[in-house]
């Protein structure tokens, strides 16, 4: 077998007739990971390729679930991790037991970022998109000055320390616009709602020019808390909101202004590439050891363009 | 030894400011078993309680064997030597016979002896009568006379100095009682002090050496069992006779608002019964625990799901697999168990007296509030209850008066027409019990059938019009107006075979 | 005549009740306490604050009142209150092209029906609230990922943004909180449902024995609760205008907290709807002056278990007799 | 009546029996034979949640419920980590040492406050959650002693791990102190009536101190394996664990209402719960399908346990056999 780019050696080339797949993803229950699942299955679907489902919604359960791929001795182990750490020592595992390990979307942890293929999203970018956003609509609105505040996904995982971090990179180059909040909803509607409440509260509609939920569905309950607490959104000199993760119902709110922009990573585009992926790794392409995926910003300008793309999820 | 074994000295206790126990003094010697008698609320289980670790005395003290105790809990209690049989009934059903048996006492080894104490266990079950019990068999299983002797066991096996038995055989029957009593005489023969609390004065006389009568929370008299009978005892009790009900004996000869009981059966309870109840009379079922006399009422008031037969009141079929049926047919029932089954004891006097017609107080789905201020009022009236007390939780009243809010609850209700009694007064005083008789006796001139339950002789005999004798789940004998006490005691315990 | 007689005795017990209990003393303190923390935290007191006071109450709130009433009736409490919020909310947004009204008959209805069915087996069958209710988590919220493939549903049609209204500045789901929790003390206090519903949680032993309709009883509070969630989930889908399978949060407990603060006791049997509506408002204030004061997340938790733990204690204390 | 003392052995040998005999017939389905491994996994999802529900089911025998659990587990986990980075042992014992201290606070306020359990837990569980964000920053911790990840996973005799035979042990231990000396009757008297246990002389006080201290060690030592397992704490697990723990004390025969359970019936609750986990994720069974299948073996346990239930079936039988002999 050709391989020579993935951390596995015995798998990859041959074609995909015959293969099979450990795929310890997000489950079903995770908007996010349904999408991504069915696509990715669907994709694959006729490549011959087996797909034993070992998807589950907590970091206890995929460890579980890993170690139980590991033993299965599958072609491929896909995975998308729940928490990074704890899939450290199952990844070194895989690897004494020369199993060849894809990780898809938020990146591992570097203990073992060598030991692994890995199809990304582009967290960082992510982040910088929503920045981008925010500086962009400022800017349009002739703001000299704003505040802006966060709300964010689990601090504990990468993917939301990454976006933190291309995130700030970007406001930095922007000093005239300040990050007053950053606080930590969990990837909790409700709860983003409610702090958003609060803020509002807190600061006044003065106090705060713009927002960043990490994802639509964390955006937009600010929008409502916004209109809820008397302040204007969006317009000449409305609160500027930005998501991320897009789907369905930011795109219409972007569409009717509540929202400036948000970002992709959408589940089905990182699907067909991991698919892709899958399917060159297992035909001897050798592919890049790490792919990351193509992100976009998304904006009044552009929404058309990835409506489509965005409303699969 | 020379002093007595247990001094009780000036002991006082108050609930709230109210007094309960008022500067009590006796004296039980080694091997003396003494009575402590009274009405409801006059006392005795706050002395027992002060005595046993479970309640700490305002004032006074208690000396054993010469010694001031500090009974801080049951446990110091219990080294001390102070054994009990509470009034409530303190076994738990969760756990076996033998793990009962052990729970708590002191001198349990920690680490489980499991075979001996299998062997100590099938001794003391022995001794109780009860040689059909296992030792490892779940307390849930028992009947509630079962229940009750294996505590009294407990007790008795215990190493202790001082035996204090609060109303022991208020659910025994009368063999079960002479067995007990057997057991508590070997006790006190082995040098043990024994008080014994009952509100069944015969066998207070019967048993114990000594009687001091409390009333009020005070000490009225002590006095030689020898010296005693039962009126002169009531006297002391009361401070006064009670007079005696006549009893009117007029039967509804309107058979159309009779209660007809056809067949009723209770799978492994109840063989057959059948009666027919007219309006207007007292019934009065006479049977030992165990006997189905409780399984009529019970199945009559929806509470046993497995009964069969028929039943029809006022020439309608009642749906009596089902509590709700019954009550809509108009039946009303007075469980034995006032606590468990019976009163809402955080809610105020007035709320219990109109909790089963709440949806006769108003209009549609509302209940009228000065409407049921009114009728509460009119209860409390009715069933003698003290007026001032009707905003007050039911569990601040003494177990007379709340047997009175019980029975209160059913009456002066045009859509009831029979009212279903288990053991109308029990654990009532004297003076608790006339009043109820005299409230049952109301209700059945008024035109209810009124069918109880009781294990006691003179209460079976005051009220019941009709007495009918029960065991092992069928009649025995039908006694339509006055009967001899000694033949319903035959009935009850022996059948008629024996006659 | 008859109060002529009775008045000393009664003023005498009343004046007994009146001195004030433990909790009294103790509920001044935490006020005390709480107060001034309150009032001296810049922008605590002012009109946009409590608007965002209320309306982060609303939801939870809204819940929380038609908790009370199963836990009132002796049933404990629900496991799965935010799994079947989030079924509701998915049923609106995917009934709503059917028009607003349709949409939300048809999510209400779920709810009544969903949480009504487990109040027949409480009610009827006796069967313990609280597994009954993990299983029942655990049906819906498996079920719901069965059914939908675990895709987020979103609005089929427009039409819910005047739910999201705000009369007179307040939204209007803090309007539904303050009618739902009148209309439930006023069943508590004033229907033959409401006042059964105390006695059968007292006792139910007793109540069943008095031949009071137990089941049926039971069988109201669950599907007030019911249509209590399924508000919730109607708020919920038309403010988040999509509903994931966790829209609902940590809307379970963040319930049960606000009912066993208002008082009401888990065993049931005592509880009223206001002061379940005022528990809401009291842990609301909490996080809002400890947002406020700018603690970091974890602080304003721990500050927040805590204070609920102190109040919880207090309650029970001038509770117990 | 009788059914009560075979419910609480009947139901966990039932529920284990039909797991296992699921387990085995798995490779019909899947094609390819169950490996040691596949035990060894079954173990390790047995140690995830065992401790939990034995820390929960403890508690409810003796008619109590400790929510607060899947709080010390996290806060466990978090300090075992932070305190254990040099020395696992170390950050073990102040785990353990915090979790016996909030179950003692608890159980104090429990025992001689008569508070009941439920509020003083769940306000508890919310104080924990929030202690565990403040000590972590929000973030996961990563646990860098990497000697003590690999030794507590490593593979004794092919299906244990230190991890799952530590697990084993406590019910071990819990078993014989429970069979074996009078504190299994009096924690089961507690559950069933405590004012009959009182009157007894049980100390029921210091029994209920006792019980919620050891059900936070129990729980704070859970937590603070799984963190050095997966090499990370994470400052909010969730109320999936206690739901899963409180799933198999349920399994395992103890029942809400106190006064019924033993320890091997817990035991047989959490393997069957670990072992139906394992076969979802061997017959590749989606994730969701776990849950399912706890409603419908709860369903089966709320059925048991309905007295109203029992009544209405005893109801129509006699209405439809009217007259028997
Ligand atoms: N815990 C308590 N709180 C308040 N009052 C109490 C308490 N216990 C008893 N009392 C009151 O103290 C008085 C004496 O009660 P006690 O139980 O000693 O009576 P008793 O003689 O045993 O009556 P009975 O024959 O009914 O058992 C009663 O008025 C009772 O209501
Ligand atoms: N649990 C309690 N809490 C507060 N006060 C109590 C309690 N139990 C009794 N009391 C008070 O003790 C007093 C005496 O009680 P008790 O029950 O003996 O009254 P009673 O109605 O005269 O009894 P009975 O009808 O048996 O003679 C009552 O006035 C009552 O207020
Ligand atoms: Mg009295
Ligand atoms: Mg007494």
């Amino acid at each position: 077998g050709g391989g020579s780019s993935g951390a596995g050696t015995a798998a990859g080339g041959g074609g995909t007739q015959g293969k099979t797949i450990a795929f310890v993803g997000y489950g079903d229950a995770s908007p996010w990971g349904a999408a991504y699942n069915k696509t990715f299955k669907a994709e694959l679907a006729s490549s011959g390729v087996k797909i034993n489902d070992l998807t589950s919604m907590d970091a206890g359960t995929q460890v579980q679930n890993f170690n139980q791929a590991v033993s299965q001795k599958p072609s491929l182990i896909v995975a998308a991790l729940w928490d990074t750490t704890a899939t450290v020592v199952p990844i070194q595992k895989a690897k004494q037991a020369g199993v060849p390990v894809l990780i898809v979307d938020g990146r591992p942890d570097p203990a073992v970022q060598d030991d692994v293929m890995s199809v990304l999203s582009d967290n960082v970018k992510l982040g910088e998109f929503a920045a981008q956003n925010i500086v962009e609509g400022l800017k349009a609105q002739g703001r000299e000055s704003g505040k802006v505040i966060v709300l964010s996904g689990t601090k504990a995982m990468l993917v939301t320390q990454d976006r933190m971090s291309g995130f700030g990179k970007v406001m930095a180059t922007a000093a005239q616009y300040q990050v007053i909040e950053d606080q930590d909803t969990n990837w909790d509607p409700t709860a983003s709602g409610k702090v958003a409440q609060q803020l509002f509260a807190k600061h006044g509609c003065d106090g705060i020019q713009a927002a960043y939920g990490m994802a639509d569905y964390m955006a937009l309950p600010i929008v409502q808390a916004a209109k809820q607490a008397g302040c204007r959104v969006g317009g000449t000199d409305g609160l500027v909101v930005t998501g991320g993760n897009c789907f369905k119902a930011g795109i219409a709110a972007i569409k009717t202004g509540e929202m400036y922009g948000t970002a992709t990573e959408d589940p089905v585009t990182i699907a067909k590439q991991t698919a892709s992926y899958v399917t060159r790794y297992f035909k001897g392409e050798n592919p890049p050891k790490s792919e990351l995926v193509k992100e976009d910003r998304v904006t009044k300008a552009t929404v058309a363009q990835f409506e489509e793309q965005c409303s699969q999820a | 030894m020379s002093g007595p074994l247990v001094v009780v000295d000036a002991l006082a206790r108050s609930f709230a400011g109210v007094p309960a126990v008022r500067e009590v003094s006796f004296t039980v010697g080694a091997g003396e078993i003494h009575a402590l008698c009274g009405h409801n609320g006059a006392g005795k289980s706050t002395v027992v309680r002060m005595l046993s670790g479970q309640l700490a005395p305002d004032a006074g003290r208690i000396v054993l064997d010469g010694e001031a105790a500090d009974l801080r809990s049951r446990q110091v209690a219990q080294r001390l030597g102070v054994a009990l049989v509470d009034q409530e009934l303190s076994v738990v059903p969760a756990l076996t016979v033998l793990e009962n048996m052990t729970l708590g006492d002191i001198d349990a080894p920690l680490v489980t002896r499991r075979r001996a104490a299998v062997r100590r266990c099938r001794e003391l079950l022995d001794e109780m009568g009860l040689d059909r019990l296992r030792p490892g068999q779940l307390v849930a299983t028992l009947s509630m006379g079962e229940r009750q002797l294996v505590e009294i066991a407990k007790a008795l096996s215990q190493r202790a100095r001082v035996v204090i038995l609060d109303e022991p055989t208020a659910t025994l029957s009368e063999a079960e009682s002479r067995r007990v009593f057997a057991a508590v005489r070997r006790v006190a023969a082995r040098g043990c002090a024994v008080i014994f609390v009952s509100h069944r004065l015969p066998e207070v006389l019967e048993l114990c050496d000594t009687v001091t009568v409390l009333r009020d929370g005070r000490r009225v008299v002590t006095a030689p069992a020898a010296d005693l009978t039962v009126d002169r005892l009531i006297v002391h009790m009361l401070g006064e006779t009670p007079h005696r009900l006549e009893t009117s004996r007029r039967p509804d000869p309107d058979l159309t608002h009779a209660l007809r009981i056809e067949h009723l059966r209770v799978p492994g309870r109840l063989a057959d019964f059948t009666l027919t109840a007219r309006a207007g009379r007292i019934y009065a079922l006479a049977g030992q625990l165990g006997s189905g006399a409780s399984d009529v009422l019970r199945a009559l008031a929806g509470l046993h799901a497995r009964a069969t037969g028929s039943v029809q009141l006022r020439d309608r079929a009642v749906a009596f697999r089902s509590p709700v049926g019954a009550a809509r047919a108009g039946i009303a029932f007075v469980s034995n168990d006032r606590k468990g089954e019976g009163l809402f004891l955080d809610k105020p006097v007035a709320g219990n007296l109109v909790a089963t017609r709440l949806d006769r107080l108003g209009r549609g789905p509302l209940v009228a509030a000065g409407r049921e201020r009114r009728t509460a009022r009119s209860l409390a009236e009715l069933a003698g209850l003290p007026p001032d007390r009707l905003a007050d939780p039911v569990l601040t009243l003494s177990g007379g008066n709340q047997q009175k809010v019980f029975v209160g609850r059913s009456l002066g209700r045009p859509d009831v027409h029979v009212l279903l009694l288990d053991e109308p007064t029990r654990g009532v005083d004297i003076g608790g019990r006339a009043a109820i008789h005299r409230l049952l006796r109301d209700a059945a001139e008024a035109g209810l059938v009124v069918v109880f339950a009781s294990t006691e002789l003179e209460e079976l005999l005051e009220l019941g019009d009709v007495i009918l004798t029960m065991r092992d789940g069928r009649v025995v004998d039908t006694y339509p107006g006055g009967a001899d006490g000694a033949v319903l005691m035959r009935d009850m315990t022996e059948g008629k075979d024996a006659a | 005549m008859m109060s002529l007689l009775t008045a000393p005795p009664a003023a005498a017990v009343r004046a007994r009740r009146a001195r004030p209990g433990r909790l009294a003393v103790a509920l001044a303190v935490l006020v005390v306490v709480l107060l001034p923390v309150a009032v001296t935290t810049e922008r605590f007191l002012t009109l946009g604050n409590a608007r965002a006071i209320l309306a982060s109450a609303a939801l939870v709130g809204i819940t929380a009142i038609g908790a009370t009433l199963v836990m009132i009736a002796g049933s404990a409490v629900s496991m799965a209150a935010s799994q079947t919020a989030t079924v509701v909310a998915m049923v609106f947004l995917a009934t709503l092209d059917r028009g607003l009204t349709v949409a939300t008959l048809l999510a209400l209805l779920t709810g009544v029906v969903v949480t009504a069915v487990q109040g027949l087996a409480v009610g009827y069958w006796e069967a313990n609230p609280i597994v009954l209710t993990i299983a029942a988590g655990f049906a819906i919220g498996g079920g719901a990922i069965w059914f939908s493939g675990g895709t987020p549903v979103s609005a089929a049609a427009g039409g819910y943004e005047i739910l999201n209204a705000t009369p007179l500045g307040l939204p209007l789901a803090v309007y539904v909180l303050l009618v739902l929790a009148v209309l439930a003390e006023w069943i508590l206090r004033r229907t033959t449902a409401g006042r059964q519903l105390y006695l059968v949680g007292e006792n139910r032993a007793a109540a069943r024995a008095a031949g009071l309709p137990v089941g049926r009883v039971t069988v109201v509070a669950w599907a007030f609760f019911g249509l209590c969630l399924a508000v919730t989930g109607v708020f919920l889908a038309s403010f988040n205008t999509s509903a994931t399978t966790n829209l609902a949060g940590t809307l379970t407990l963040d319930a049960i907290a606000a009912v066993l603060v208002g008082g009401t006791a888990i065993a049931g049997g005592k509880g009223s709807a206001l002061r379940t509506l005022g528990g809401a408002l009291l842990i609301s204030v909490i996080s809002d002056v400890l947002l406020l004061r700018g603690y970091e997340t974890g602080v304003q938790i721990l500050v927040k278990g805590l204070l609920v733990l102190a109040v919880v204690v207090l309650v029970h204390l001038r509770g117990r007799r | 009546m009788r059914a009560a003392i075979r419910q609480e052995r009947l139901v966990p040998a039932a529920a284990l029996l039909l797991v296992v005999v699921a387990f085995v017939l798995t490779p019909l389905g899947t094609g390819s034979p169950l490996t040691t491994f596949d035990v060894y996994n079954a173990l390790q999802g047995f140690a995830q949640i065992g401790l939990l529900a034995l820390a929960v089911g403890l508690t409810m025998i003796a008619g109590e419920f400790d929510l607060s659990v899947v709080g010390t587990y996290a806060v466990g986990g978090m300090i075992a980590v932070q305190a254990g980075q040099s020395s696992a042992v170390l950050g073990l014992l102040v785990a353990v040492a915090v979790g016996a201290a909030v179950g003692a606070v608890q159980g104090a306020l429990i025992a001689w406050l008569r508070v009941p359990s439920v509020p003083v837990t769940l306000a508890a569980y919310i104080a924990l959650l929030g202690l565990a964000y403040a000590i972590s920053g929000g973030l996961s911790v990563t646990f860098t002693n990497r000697d003590a990840t690999l030794w507590v996973d490593q593979t004794v005799a092919g299906v244990f791990s230190p991890r799952s035979l530590l697990t084993l042990a406590a019910f071990v231990l819990v078993a014989v102190v429970l069979g074996g000396t009078r504190l299994g009757a009096e924690l089961r008297a507690i559950g069933g009536d405590r004012r009959a246990s009182r009157v007894a002389g049980v100390r029921v006080e210091r029994k209920l101190v006792l019980l919620f201290t050891t059900s936070g060690t129990l729980a704070a030592l859970g937590g603070a394996l799984l963190s050095f397992s997966f090499a990370s704490a994470n400052p909010d697990p969730g109320l999936r664990p206690l739901l899963i723990a409180a799933v198999a004390a349920l399994l395992g025969g103890a029942s809400l209402a106190g006064g019924r359970g033993t320890a091997t019936g817990l035991l047989a609750g959490a393997l069957s719960v670990a072992l139906l986990a394992q076969i979802v994720a061997v017959a590749y069974l989606p994730d969701y399908s776990t849950q399912l299948f706890y409603a419908a073996l709860l369903a089966v346990v709320v059925a048991i346990d309905s007295p109203g239930l029992r009544r209405a079936l005893e109801r129509v039988r006699a209405r439809t056999r009217p007259v028997e002999a």
